[in-house]
């Protein structure tokens, strides 16, 4: 075990993959001679070169489709948002071709690429800068959505996404790649598809993703020592596939439930979650199922009122308590 | 109609010289399979057998036989929505192509895609795409695939005069030249994207191709009626890609005969009946080739006539197959989304995929 | 009244808010000369001229931008998209700039722009033309959806969308431009944010937007024929703003509701409806939500297979007799 | 470098012969404000007073200030996120800048909207914009706007020399074109986008800005140091678009002192410290603007002391303003996302437009 950061985790999972297998190659921009914007990749253009590092021109809708051109023949293009939030200026080819193209011709190709980026709010980088597209290519069959919420998850999902013969939209968080955690020295990879119980409890499940796992953390250690509440903590980690069983069974032991995002409440996982758990656990909820999201405006600049904006554990609390 | 950069050591390409008769035959023989494959494809669209939208290639077949048939098993293809043509002359059955419109299982795309999406990997054909311009990153992308593994192939892919204006294919000229690609974009110009000319839809100056200057690549103008010509012309691209992985952007002129699709009731309205007639008249790619090959000797009238005649059996036959042939079951609805889960890995056996209620 | 076509009811729409208001202009491909793909502003350009009836190149990422920036400098336009499916290459523009450009200003200006188009399966155009961005829109604070089922509702609220002052998502449906409603003959408006119960009844609430409300309906009457169940259907008409109380006040009455929807299930708009109704009315449920969508794959193109996908009278009726 | 339209019978414009001493006097002093302020903001960013990026144009001001001073009452701007010296130049107060920059609610965009989302629509300054090229069918869409008002205005709109390779670029580019847009899209060259040098993220020929060939469209390409050569050779394309609507695209090379924005640790890596100092010592264009002003004797060495100082009081003055501002209140989060329901209006009163919970 070592204590490293979410972002050496993330490293070292293109490093090695880079090394196990020579078609994997990071494409995106700024992310070999600079190192990447948020340094992600630091040394492996200097370890791997220009073949297997490569910067792009600021053309996401270019680099984006050429890298799934590529997959179809048989590379594994990771490829680099410097934000998830500049996939809106490549998403048809995302949806379309990423997610529709296996599908239109009948099983008869596949597309073995990973998109990768921060997606989060948080950096008072404004409302362009911010955006959360996690369920947003969720909605989409074809495409995989995945959002580890530490360094161990981070490293393990993403060699999981980069060997996956599906295209993987994997979500990082650019306010969690400073942070540590234990990561095994060896090798280890975790399955897309299976939640992670971050935090045994009884009393109510907050389920969460990403970032927002952390904030029910602080919530859950909050609600016992102030509320005697004891809080089951349901890290998704991927969105889709989505481990409806591990939610169920916890909401079935805690009969409570609140889904906690970063992202905007109308249409988004929370919603999904709440639609998914009171369908197929209506008789063992006690209580409605409560979503905490941002609030629900374009993400706002000033970095104190940003900081409200976003979930922080003192409104998961509240909703936990006012479910009660 | 300029070639601004030369392919290495020659200006004018050989490649005709080295067709023999058979290869001609063949030539003019895949040019009559489309053109009947099509008109038969319409007929049973209009009897209601078919649904969606049906582009038809008809005027355009010298383009994409003459330029596919300069490919070798290293090359790949990729075009848009109006892609009959493109995947005959890949070499995909008119029966996996005709049960495709027919929505039936034995379709190429096991009837997943339609017209629009015609797919056959196999042959290094990657589609048929919907969306305008939407397939010009993906051919930058093959062409990468192919510079990564060395190999010394080149990717053809085709657009509309209209899809020039898209952002990515600009996106992708630009990925193309910087990286060295070896790519060749192929813009079958009829003249119209749907009913708008090509005036109005494209600020330019002499030719659309020339909008590779700005990316400081190679591009080159010429008339697509003549499938010798097309394959003169075409083959300096190719080999260029081949030997020096430079892209090259070449503007083919053609004509569609019928309206945008069969949805078209427009078709004579921005277009005057003179100007088809004309060119079914005077600029018919099938007509000029066949009259090629008579003059050369290579064949008779009557062996044209049995070779149209040949081409209207086959698709007849096409259309039988797709009759008989059986439809997708309900159950395939949600196969073929996941790779991982047709295939049962291990990888599949986490969490659920699809969110039915 | 008159009996007139949905397709009709959206150019007399047009053709009263071009007449009306100098500022309205109407740009796309394919509008003016062609009178539109699907003949929605059928002799809108002979009648009004080259100003107020704009073809143009396919550029959707530009066209769209550049009716946004003529908003801010208080045009009116409404956008043609020939089909929704299309908005994925102009999405930065639509989610950024039309989206947020009011936030991000402190709302020093405003963007009256109406996106318009067919935003629907069924008509076996393939994955790629058969999207419906109605969840994905709706996510994001700063724009407006809505989605009439009715030329009636159709025309009054195309009037009132080209009236508003913020950027309006109208999604229209290919299947219904060639169906008649009554339509009064004198001048009406429909707000944004007011359901329509479009059916009463007592058993079950069917909640639906655009042309799901047409299946609801004959699922209605199927489930009174044969299984004396008294259907309520109500059309949401806007998704955003919603009409909560409406559909709140329904499911109050009928105490169980199915949601349905064109659009694939995962954070789709039923999941929105089905997490807003069991945190609102918890107790006024005697069963879970039930959901019908898209079966989940991108869209199909076998004709008869496509009808299967998508929901139909039988699905509904099923989910209906589920939940009882 | 050469423009390949010239503007109706000019070859070279006599605006600056026009400048009374007080509008030089003014010119020089927009520079030193920018300059100033973005010191300041940077001091006040490293002491961790403001969030998110700053990307700063210091050794960029002849551009913003040269172009901008030669707009009136009809003309507009647009620019990216690179955006405080547009805005000051535009005449944005330092104060509702610097508050911005603070997150306050006296900030121009009431802190909403941050360093790279300023606006001042009452100024025809219309942001600020973050997604890089995002803006530029927003300047094609301003002078459509005009055009249809028969206004005889223009719209600059800036964007980087990384910004080009966007495809929205493109698409309005041909548009501009196409429908004969009063827009100058001004490429402000600095060499880099990050850390990507021109060479490593354009495919060109001789420059940047003949892309606009490919769209028969105007262009030019220059340097921007000197103020006076950037007002010559903008105002012949602001003559242009005035006069008959059509658009220029500009290529006017320049170059940043700093890193791409605050955050940017490489900024010494991607360029030697001789390339950065060149440009200080011998192209500063506050340095060079100052000295032909001395040259004229429209000032003396005393009076840019003045200027200067004069700048950074302003500057300071404005760190105070902004440090005594208040913040937003947490409601105002929910404010300014609709018109209609800010406004009260009759058409907010149905339905809920937040989704809180
Ligand atoms: C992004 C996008 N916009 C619009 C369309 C609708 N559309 C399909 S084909 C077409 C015209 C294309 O013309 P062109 O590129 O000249 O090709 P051609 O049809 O002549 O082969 C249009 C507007 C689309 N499929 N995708
Ligand atoms: C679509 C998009 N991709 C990437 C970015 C991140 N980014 C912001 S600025 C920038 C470099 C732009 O360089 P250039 O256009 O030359 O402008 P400069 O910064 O030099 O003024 C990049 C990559 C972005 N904001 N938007
Ligand atoms: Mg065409
Ligand atoms: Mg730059």
């Amino acid at each position: 075990m070592a204590l490293i950061t979410y972002r050496e985790a993330l490293r070292t999972a293109l490093d090695e993959e880079i090394l196990r297998d020579e078609n994997v190659v990071v494409i995106g921009e700024e992310v070999a001679q600079y190192n990447g914007a948020y340094k992600v990749t630091e040394g492996l253009w200097a370890a791997h070169g220009d073949t297997r590092l490569v910067d792009t021109p600021i053309s996401e809708a270019g680099f984006v489709g050429m890298g799934i051109g590529a997959a179809m023949l048989g590379l594994r293009p990771v490829i680099e948002l410097m934000f998830w939030s500049f996939a809106y200026v490549a998403f048809d080819q995302i949806v379309n071709n990423a997610g529709c193209v296996r599908y239109m011709s009948g099983g008869l190709l596949n597309v073995p690429i990973v998109i990768r980026g921060p997606a989060n709010g948080g950096t008072n980088v404004g409302a362009t800068h911010s955006h959360t597209p996690e369920n947003l290519l969720a909605n989409m069959p074809g495409l995989k959505v995945v959002a580890p919420a530490t360094a161990y998850d981070a490293k393990g999902l993403l060699k999981t996404s980069i060997r996956d013969n599906d295209p993987v939209m994997f979500m990082e968080n650019t306010l969690l790649y400073g942070e540590k955690w234990d990561v095994p020295d060896t090798e280890y990879l975790i399955p897309l598809g299976q939640a992670d119980i971050k935090r045994a409890g009884s009393d109510v499940s907050l389920i969460a993703h990403g970032r927002a796992v952390i904030t029910c953390l602080k919530a859950a250690e909050l609600l016992v020592a102030e509320h005697d509440i004891d809080a089951e903590v349901v890290d998704l980690r991927s969105i889709r596939p989505l481990d409806e069983e591990t939610v169920l069974n916890s909401v079935r032991k805690t009969h409570r439930a609140v889904v906690v995002e970063e992202g905007k409440p109308f249409c988004g996982i929370g919603a999904q979650m709440a639609s998914m758990i009171q369908e197929k656990a209506f008789d063992d909820l006690d209580a409605p199922i409560g979503r905490v999201a941002s609030l629900d405006a374009p993400a706002i600049y000033s970095p104190p009122l940003e900081k409200r904006q976003l979930p922080d554990p003192q409104r998961v609390i509240e909703k936990v308590l006012r479910l009660s | 109609m300029q070639t601004v950069l030369q392919s290495p050591g020659e200006s004018r390409s050989t490649i005709n010289d080295h067709l023999t008769k058979a290869d001609k035959i063949r030539l003019l023989r895949d040019m009559y399979r489309i053109r009947r494959f099509e008109q038969t494809s319409l007929k049973y669209y209009n009897l209601g057998r078919m649904g969606g939208f049906l582009h038809l290639y008809s005027g355009q077949e010298a383009v994409a036989v003459g330029t596919i048939s300069l490919l070798n098993e290293n090359d790949h293809v990729i075009t848009a929505y109006r892609d009959h043509g493109h995947a005959l002359a890949a070499g995909m059955s008119m029966n996996e192509c005709m049960a495709e419109l027919f929505g039936k299982a034995t379709g190429c795309s096991k009837g997943k895609g339609g017209s629009m999406h015609f797919f056959a990997p196999d042959k290094r054909y990657w589609g048929g795409h919907g969306i305008v311009g939407g397939q010009t990153p993906l051919g930058a992308g093959i062409a990468y695939a192919l510079k990564y593994k060395r190999i010394p192939g080149c990717c053809l892919c085709y657009l509309g005069d209209g899809a020039i204006n898209q952002g990515a294919f600009h996106e992708a000229l630009n990925l193309a030249a910087l990286f060295q690609l070896p790519v060749i974009y192929i813009i079958e110009n009829n003249g119209y994207s749907m009913g708008t000319s090509q005036k109005r839809s494209s600020a330019y100056k002499g030719s659309l191709a020339e909008r590779a200057e700005a990316y400081n690549m190679a591009w080159d103008v010429f008339l697509g009626e003549d499938l010798y010509e097309v394959r003169n012309r075409t083959n300096i691209a190719i080999e260029r890609a081949r030997k020096t992985q430079q892209p090259t952007l070449l503007e083919i002129q053609t004509y569609r005969y019928y309206g945008h699709s069969v949805a078209d009731a427009n078709a004579k309205k921005y277009r005057t009946s003179e100007e088809i007639e004309d060119y079914k008249s005077n600029h018919d790619p099938l007509q000029i080739f066949a009259k090629a090959l008579l003059d050369e000797e290579v064949l008779t009238d009557a062996d044209i006539q049995e070779i149209d005649k040949a081409a209207k059996e086959e698709a007849n036959a096409a259309v039988a197959f797709a009759e008989e042939s059986p439809l997708p079951q309900e159950s395939d609805i949600l196969a073929d989304v996941y790779w991982e889960v047709d295939n049962q890995t291990d990888a599949a056996k986490n969490g659920s995929y699809f969110f039915n209620t």
